[in-house]
């Protein structure tokens, strides 16, 4: 018995679609419309990477795992960051996405509030620099994640934050 | 004053991070027992599991821990340590930390107070090295506070010229003036800034170098007048005024210019009766001439290029000079072998204005094999604090030619992985790559003109890409982060047929 | 014939473990495309991770897979690869093979089937040496078949003597004899071994030498009839007639014999128009004189102190050389500098007679720092096979002195862990401890006559066994392997409460 | 509250008992008839290591943990072997001992038998010779774990074994 299973890929702001089949004889992967492709991947490193080749070609995919189906890899020196998800999790992660609209600008690092850019109430549009976060000596500038409305600004200049802390709070624009 | 035969048998670190590793891994090479000391947040860093023994020194900010003299002394008498070793940054260059040390009966591993406020007041430097012959940027040596005075030399030497702060440094306190007319504010605003940023408003002129060289010289003194040097670095790849690549031998010096600048780096060391391991800063200017720049009091982070080409360690000479030993090498026998090139990885993001990261070291892989040294500071699930450089470790390589350290460079690059922070490796291999650093004519501009935040990284091949897909969608196959270590060993297959038949009745 | 000007782009490496590995790397830096073979049992060993392409070459055995030269050739024509690497072992030193490599119109990376013909027959060697005026352990050089004349043979040049094969090798087919009378017993039993074993029963007479050095000397050769030498590796410290410990300078030769031993090698080497990378053999007797023991006609495991001394680069000079580019390095450039060890590190217990061992590697830590080289061919959660060589990697360390060089061995080897196997790590930290081996005396009997399996380890102190014994616990309390990682952030609590609550009611 | 676990260490077949005491404040450890001491000890490397100090020594001890309670250890660059349990397992493991006795000598790695050197019904002594498993080319002589009489030997020469596989089951000699 073979079985299917559909997984979304984000690379590079890039969707792929990828079907994996398992079961009798070796696993085989077919991405978005190309053919599938049987399999000759092993975890190796101690779990922290994968061999994988492809006729004689062998690539050593270096692959972390993190939460919510997001990946680091590192390819050749190169890093790359990429999200996979089953499709019954995408599905899920998309409509709490669609929930949120993007909105919430959340600190990604620890640091200090250093400035805040604008005011509730202030028209943003998207990359607009809203809030600007010292970490390591070093100024970061945050960028609003959509076009909006500042609905609420959770932080005051000078408070130390933590990462997923949210710093300023956007409400969509009406289309 | 000299220190003859000392007893050194155990010597206190105080510094944190890879250079605090490199110290403890000499001072142990030699027999003497070793102590480190942490802030709060660094219970767990690589410094304090390589050390004898430990002492906690006080909350994570520097200000409060690292910074504060009166605690590294007292947890030297505390372990009995008769020595300091201050590394580099934090205390290295504080001449009234050296002078407490020294008051408390102990022996600090570096140069005189008397050799750091010389060379901390640019001014007095500038006068020290014109005196021996050092050749200085063309400019006053004495304060300018009149803009009539200051456009008269302007003129003399020649336009545009750099106002600077005798007490500056780190790119503050300076002002480019390129005609006479901006000359009256310029000089206005530089001493205003310099008054209340280093308290002290002493403003000099001089002429200003469009993209020069960085070229360094090693040097160590005997604190009695000899000193020698183990010849020079490169250090222009600079990002941010800061050093990011260094190589020694300079591609740029030929042997004429070499023992030149060799030379003057030696006299330098001696007009003040150095004493130590130090390194003076040179400007190479594109037309071949050179000029003293400043003169750091300290060992320097790439001091591990010197010691792959030159053969010797730089913490052992430091070490035998404190006790009184003397200089252990002898001009003569030091001769440069091979090509070395440092790479310092840095916990930032290249496109990111090379903004910091920080974040747990998930995953640390240096490749190794002939000609590579590492001297790291961090480790496979350490978390990187907040408070400190961003400089996790280094990466050094040689080869006998400089293509051939280049090669091998890019081999060990390619190889290598680091995951959990933002880092840049992989600018290290976009730089190697660019032909200016290839031919070795790049200046301290590489990296401003160069470099497009928006447009460096390598596409990966068509091939690399496919395996890259198909090891995610593996890795995502055999479950979530929280059973990985388990499914390392055969995927979890039960649980893996649900998933698959509820997606499939899902999609039919 | 000679090959001048060969396109190699792609090399196929016919090894595995850390030399496969080595060799890549090498390769690499080139810039040369690197084909690695594998075993059923190796799929996913460190040579097969590293190299840009792999090919499967049947089972486990050796015999069946790196021992076959047609699957090799097949693997390199199948990939494209112009040449072959051997590294050392395996199909290194068989003529038939490096000739049917030639014959498939591929480059071998080694000397001609010729040289390995001459130097695998000890009596043609020994012949061929004395011709060139190398000198060989006084003997005959033409084999014995009558008691009388080895009898004869023995009483001119003094017993002992060793009665040996010509064709033997590995400690096979030799017998000592001390006087006359069990010359006949001895010749007929060293013949009719050498028959069974080696299907040659030519056997010769030469004078035993007792407790000698070991001492090799690296040369290079063009295949035209020059040579040059890149010094000499002194490798006394042996255990089962297998090197364990190699250093280059040897401590036993005056700049003098050096001089002479290296002249000597150089000999060789053009005696026989030898072509590519290889190292003469001498044993060096305690009144000096030194004499010709065999060449290995190869890059040998121990290859990497000589880089580091010489900073030169083996691998690549094979190449060159096959390539057609002659040597690359000029016997007058070539100098000694420092001192270099390497320590093999084997999955073996010297406590049981350095049986080896195999096991999954849990835990695969080599301290790093200034003047370390680690050569590996295994990882952390590489399960080691059976089938092979239990050497599992090379430690190499350089200081500027012998002494210095110790000195970091032992801060290296004190930082080093290998969990998962049994190992000779602290074999070394023993061996670097021995007042014979610090005085450089030691000999070819250094771990016969002091190595004791019962009592070698040192104990702990009392504070390391107590810091042992609490984290052991701690370890114990935070729960078994299968929960491991998941308590590594935090011990368990509740769980152990409730543990800790029925131990206390068990106690009551 | 503060609650007390009792640990069974062996180490150098030296047997060793150690008291945890946990709860509110630090964990202390009371080894065998000694004085309680506070412990400063971490997790580090990752987990593979504790950082142990005592007073202002530090020690780096790293730790392996394998099945029932085995660990290998290595301190300053020397390995140890040793097995740690709580009371509780210790004394079912020390059960299960009684009941084999020691007299089953397995394989510890995989190997071939090369030769057997004694017949069931043999009288054998604890340590004597009585079978040779070659792996990697080298031959390792297996010696009686007690003394007694050879019960029955599973394998023959020539074939391969794996670890744990029983080589040669010897009956206790009667006291």
């Amino acid at each position: 018995m073979r079985l299917t299973k559909r997984f979304i890929l984000t690379v590079d702001d890039q969707e792929i679609t990828a079907d994996l089949t398992r079961g009798d004889g070796p696993d085989s992967l077919r991405l978005a419309d190309g053919e599938g492709r049987d399999l000759d991947a092993r975890r190796v490193l101690g779990g922290k990477a994968w061999s994988v080749r492809s006729g004689n070609r062998h690539h050593l995919i270096h692959l972390t795992s993190g939460d919510h189906g997001k990946m680091t890899a590192t390819v050749d020196g190169r890093p790359v960051a990429l999200t996979v998800l089953d499709e019954m999790r995408a599905l899920a992660m998309a409509e709490m996405a669609e929930q949120d609209g993007g909105g919430v600008l959340a600190a990604d690092i620890p640091g200090l509030v250093i400035e805040i850019k604008v005011e509730p109430g202030q028209c943003v549009s998207r990359g607009e620099p809203v809030i600007v976060v010292e970490a390591m000596k070093m100024q970061n500038e945050l960028g609003a994640g959509i076009d909006g409305v500042v609905a609420e600004i959770p932080v005051s200049e000078g408070q130390a934050v933590n990462p997923g802390d949210a710093l300023v709070i956007i409400e969509p624009a009406a289309e | 004053m000299t220190a003859t035969g000392k007893t050194i048998t155990k010597v206190l670190v105080a510094n944190r991070g890879e250079i605090a590793v490199r110290i403890i891994q000499g001072l142990k090479e030699m027999g003497i027992g070793t102590v480190a000391v942490y802030s709060d947040v660094d219970r767990e860093a690589l410094h304090v599991l390589c050390a004898d023994e430990a002492v906690p020194i006080g909350p994570a900010p520097a200000s409060e821990s690292y910074l504060v003299g009166e605690k590294i002394i007292a947890a030297a008498r505390k372990t009995g340590a008769q020595a300091i070793h201050p590394g580099y940054g934090f205390l290295s260059e504080n001449g009234a930390f050296s002078e407490a040390v020294e008051a408390a009966g102990l022996v600090f591993i570096g140069p005189t107070a008397e050799s750091m406020a010389v060379m901390g007041d640019k001014l007095s430097a500038r006068r020290k090295m014109r005196a021996s012959g050092v050749p200085v940027v063309p400019g006053t040596d004495e304060a300018v506070t009149d803009p009539e005075r200051a456009i008269a030399i302007a003129e003399e030497i020649g336009y545009p010229v750099l106002l600077k702060a005798s007490a500056g440094g780190g790119g503050k306190g300076m002002r480019i003036v390129h005609e006479g007319t901006e000359m009256a504010a310029a000089l206005r605003e530089t001493m205003g800034e310099a008054g209340a940023s280093f308290g002290n408003d002493a403003i000099f002129v001089e002429k200003y170098i469009t993209d020069p060289k960085h070229i360094e010289v090693q040097v160590l003194g005997d604190g009695q007048g000899r000193a020698i040097h183990l010849f020079e670095r490169e250090c222009s790849v600079q990002r941010r005024h800061q050093k990011v690549i260094e190589e020694s031998p300079s591609p740029s010096l030929t042997p004429e210019l070499r023992a030149e600048i060799c030379a003057a780096a030696v006299r330098t060391a001696e007009a003040i009766s150095y004493r130590g391991a130090g390194t003076v800063e040179f400007i190479l200017a594109p037309d071949g001439s050179f000029y003293f720049l400043e003169m750091n009091t300290r060992l320097q982070v790439e001091h591990p290029v010197t010691e792959m080409v030159v053969g010797v360690d730089l913490v052992r000479a430091m070490v035998e000079i404190a006790r009184g030993g003397g200089i252990i090498y002898r001009q003569e026998d030091l001769a440069q072998r091979g090509w070395a090139l440092e790479f310092r990885l840095y916990a930032e993001d290249p496109s990111r204005n090379f903004a910091p990261s920080i974040g747990r070291i998930e995953a640390l892989h240096i490749a190794g094999g002939p000609g590579v040294r590492l001297d790291t500071g961090v480790y496979e699930g350490f978390e990187v604090p907040i408070h400190y450089d961003p400089m996790l470790a280094k990466l050094i390589v040689w080869g006998e030619t400089r293509d051939l350290a280049l090669a091998r460079a890019r081999r060990v690059l390619r190889e290598s992985v680091l995951h959990g922070v933002a880092h840049n490796l992989p600018f290290h291999l976009w730089a190697i790559a660019q032909p200016a650093f290839i031919d070795g004519s790049y200046t301290t501009a590489f990296v401003g003109e160069h470099f497009d935040a928006a447009d460096w990284l390598p596409e990966l091949s068509g091939r690399a890409r496919e395996a890259l897909l198909e090891a995610a969608v593996l890795e995502a196959a055999s479950g979530d982060r929280n059973d990985a270590p388990a499914a390392a060993a055969a995927p979890r297959a039960g649980n893996w047929h649900l998933n698959a038949l509820r997606a499939m009745t899902r999609n039919t």
